[in-house]
């Protein structure tokens, strides 16, 4: 569904990294590996549109991506390495918050079952800022069930959890995968979460 | 109708986020009245003197106490990645400026809006002049609230020079104060006056969503 | 509709409403953002005692008068009405009789207006003191106050 | 013209033209400083202090001048992607906050003994104050980012944003009544000078020019240089 075609991307004449080449269909899970500041967060802001590549172009469907935009965002999650979670409120209120924000259709025994099985359960009721950042981020994920989107970008979605938590994580990526969704991530470190294509940058 | 429940949404979301915030929003006023106090004791206890410099005094303080609250305008958000989540859900970066303006007209001006009276009170500002005072205020605030977009989202990747945003909002809005306290001071000019201060709403309405949206892209892309 | 239609439909939106807004502040700051009013203006309105305001016009000729060295009486006219001044102080090197002149005070009664600060105005017009005599004369300076 | 938008063919011109532009600029000065003190008139009201203007006037125009020019290269860098632009914008600023300095203290000498006082609030007056707060901010700005690429487009939107205050400065005494003269040359009618007058007037603005673009040239190659050594 996404093409990336001979991406080159430079940023105050400096490159970051040139001739990307990238096709993600349905049903597939791309990793791109690489150090830090190997241009991997950039690749990614590159799909989503938010970087102007030097060259190369990306394709929505067949079409430029540019000239698609918000029918390409309708299909697309994206988590960033940050926390979006607002942590005066607590995880219950971002919960609802997060559930009108995307309009979804999601019920809430399926939001405690998926809370159950980050353990998160317990803290339903307290206030973002007194989890810890293990736990914000494992709510952070709750959002890719929440949007309910057939492609998935993360960025850095496995650093600072246990190994529990990821392969939950790697649970739910293969779930969606045998639902014909479509995941692109970042990662520096080894997991054992079972990929299609590896791109090392 | 998907639009409609998309802004119906981010405004569910801000009302949450103003509420557990909402000290911030009363220090803004606590600030306010603290800083009518002080003046009222350095001026003495001349009360003509007082309700003469009264509006100039309100108007001072408002546009001061409403650009406190400029840093977190767009900062929070930026910070924690919500902008752009909201733009992935579909809002172009000049239509999240535009809902932000209202937001922050909602939830910091018009607190201030409610605080006035009391302030005149204090200042001894009569009646008819609190009228026009309330007006000039409504349109006023707007006009501050549009700057305020533009100049908070324009520094957000400047990390060393925080008052640089205030000074900017206050520079431009050093002709809605001339006019504002025209319209108090030649009542009969009312209509005009406010026309004026309504030209300069539309303009500065009409410029926000260019030039914050293009400085909210910006600041994204090089985050 | 494209994008681009929705863009270009944004960008001529914002133009109309930019020039909408600049037509209504022009129609309107015309008489409103005086530094001064004009003897004229003070007349067509109220006379407020004692609330400082500005009144800028010429210093009508023949009405000058010293009243001692230091404060003087003077007329105020822009030609269709005039506004006898008083002021103590000194006053700036450009003012005369038949020049403009801004005078900031209050009213002390009806008629009488006290000045605290006198401005001198000067126009636009620059020529040599030799040969202002001569075009005087043939009537090319012709003086005009707004 | 391509030297306009391109550093490099800016350098080659820029070399070329500087020393010529410096010494015409001190000839120029030379100049108009003998004609504005001993060859032109005094006035008939005003006497000798109508020489104040040849510096209040000439500086005014090309504080206007340089912020005219600013926001035209800002167009050209947003909307064509032309970095040249920034640069200028970056390397101009400061010198368009001199002029608009030079024009409000020489006016405010002018003032004191004309008009009776240093500084009134009337219309011209204060969109000057503003035009030299807006230079200033544009200054700090540009010292306070530490990201280039938004550092200068963000300039270049807050330099779109301050336009508005142009045509507010230039037209304010025709608008509004104000204590400020009205503009005593401007192209839809006769200047009300006197050719003898005018002579030094001219001159004098020639030669603030020629300064201003000397200057401009020695920091425009020193943001050329640190961009490419990526020193800012």
């Amino acid at each position: 569904m996404i093409l990336v075609k001979d991406l080159s991307i430079e940023r105050s004449d400096k490159k970051i990294f040139e001739n990307i080449n990238l096709s993600l269909g349905s049903g597939k899970i791309i990793l791109l590996k690489g150090k830090n500041g190997s241009g991997k967060t950039t690749l990614l802001k590159a799909i989503l549109n938010l970087i102007e590549p030097s060259s190369g172009a990306i394709y929505w469907k067949g079409k430029l991506l540019k000239k698609h935009l918000y029918d390409f965002f309708n299909h697309v999650t994206f988590i960033a390495d940050k926390t979006s979670s607002l942590s005066k409120l607590s995880v219950h209120e971002n919960i609802n918050i997060w559930k009108k924000i995307f309009s979804s259709k999601i019920s809430n025994s399926q939001i405690e079952n998926i809370l159950q099985t980050l353990k998160l359960d317990t803290f339903v009721n307290q206030k973002v800022n007194s989890l810890s950042f293990g736990e914000t981020k494992k709510l952070e994920l709750l959002r890719l069930i929440i949007e309910n989107k057939k492609i998935w970008i993360l960025d850095e979605p496995l650093s600072n959890l246990d190994d529990e938590t990821i392969d939950v994580i790697g649970q739910t990526f293969e779930d969606h995968r045998s639902k014909e969704g479509s995941i692109i991530y970042s990662s520096h470190q080894e997991s054992e979460i079972n990929v299609s294509e590896e791109v090392i940058l | 109708m998907i639009i409609l429940n998309k802004i119906i949404s981010f405004y569910y979301r801000e009302y949450k986020l103003n509420l557990s915030g909402f000290q911030d929003i009363l220090t803004n006023i606590i600030f306010f009245f603290v800083s009518i106090f002080i003046f009222i004791f350095s001026i003495g206890p001349d009360k003509e003197k007082i309700s003469v410099l009264g509006v100039g005094i309100v108007w001072t303080l408002l546009l001061l106490s409403s650009t406190l609250s400029l840093r977190k305008f767009y900062q929070d958000d930026f910070d924690n990645g919500n902008l752009l989540i909201m733009h992935l859900n579909g809002f172009s970066f000049g239509f999240i400026a535009i809902l932000k303006t209202f937001s922050h007209f909602l939830f910091v001006q018009v607190p201030f809006l409610i605080s006035i009276p009391i302030a005149c009170v204090l200042l001894n500002i009569s009646n008819d002049k609190l009228i026009y005072l309330f007006f000039s205020f409504v349109v006023g605030s707007f006009i501050l609230s549009c700057l305020g977009s533009i100049s908070s989202s324009m520094n957000l990747m400047n990390q060393r020079n925080f008052l640089l945003g205030s000074v900017i909002v206050m520079i431009f809005s050093v002709p809605i104060i001339i006019f504002s306290i025209g319209i108090i001071n030649m009542e009969e000019n009312f209509n005009s006056l406010i026309s004026i201060l309504f030209g300069i709403l539309l303009i500065v309405f009409a410029i926000n969503p260019w030039a914050s949206g293009l400085c909210l892209k910006l600041s994204i892309e090089n985050n | 509709m494209s994008l681009r239609f929705q863009r270009l439909l944004f960008i001529l939106l914002t133009l109309v409403i930019i020039l909408s807004a600049v037509l209504l502040i022009l129609y309107n700051t015309r008489e409103n953002v005086s530094y001064f009013y004009t003897p004229s203006e003070i007349n067509k309105s109220e006379i407020i005692i004692d609330k400082i305001i500005r009144i800028g016009g010429f210093v009508e000729n023949n009405s000058f008068n010293k009243i001692s060295s230091s404060s003087f009486k003077f007329k105020i006219t822009d030609e269709k009405a005039s506004i006898l001044v008083t002021f103590k102080g000194i006053l700036p090197d450009l003012f005369r009789e038949g020049q403009g002149a801004v005078i900031e005070g209050a009213f002390v009664n009806k008629n009488i207006f006290n000045a605290t600060n006198v401005f001198a105005k000067h126009d636009e017009n620059y020529m040599p003191a030799s040969i202002k005599e001569d075009l005087k004369d043939t009537g090319y300076w012709n003086k005009k106050y707004k | 013209m391509k030297f306009l938008i391109n550093p490099s063919k800016f350098n080659e011109i820029a070399d070329y033209i500087f020393k010529p532009v410096l010494i015409l600029s001190m000839l120029l000065f030379a100049l108009g400083l003998l004609f504005s003190f001993y060859l032109s008139p005094n006035d008939y009201q005003q006497g000798s202090t109508v020489r104040i203007m040849y510096v209040h006037v000439p500086s005014a125009w090309l504080a206007l001048l340089t912020f005219a020019i600013m926001t035209l290269y800002s167009i050209i860098a947003l909307a064509f992607r032309i970095p040249f632009g920034f640069i200028f914008n970056t390397a101009v600023a400061p010198i368009g906050a001199v002029f608009t300095l030079i024009c409000i203290i020489s006016g405010s000498l002018w003032g004191k003994p004309m008009w009776g006082t240093w500084w009134v609030w009337d219309a011209r007056l204060t969109s000057v104050a503003i035009l030299f707060i807006i230079y200033l901010i544009i200054i700090f700005m540009n010292l306070s980012f530490e990201n280039r690429i938004v550092r200068e487009k963000v300039v270049a939107i807050f330099i779109l944003v301050g336009s508005v205050n142009l045509p507010i400065v230039k037209f304010s005494v025709d608008w509004w009544n104000t204590l400020h003269q009205p503009a005593t040359i401007s192209k839809l009618s006769k200047p009300s000078i006197d050719p003898s007058m005018m002579t030094p007037l001219i001159i004098m603005t020639f030669a603030f020019m020629m300064i201003g673009i000397a200057i401009a040239i020695l920091r425009i190659k020193t943001e050329i240089i640190s961009r490419k050594s990526n020193l800012s």
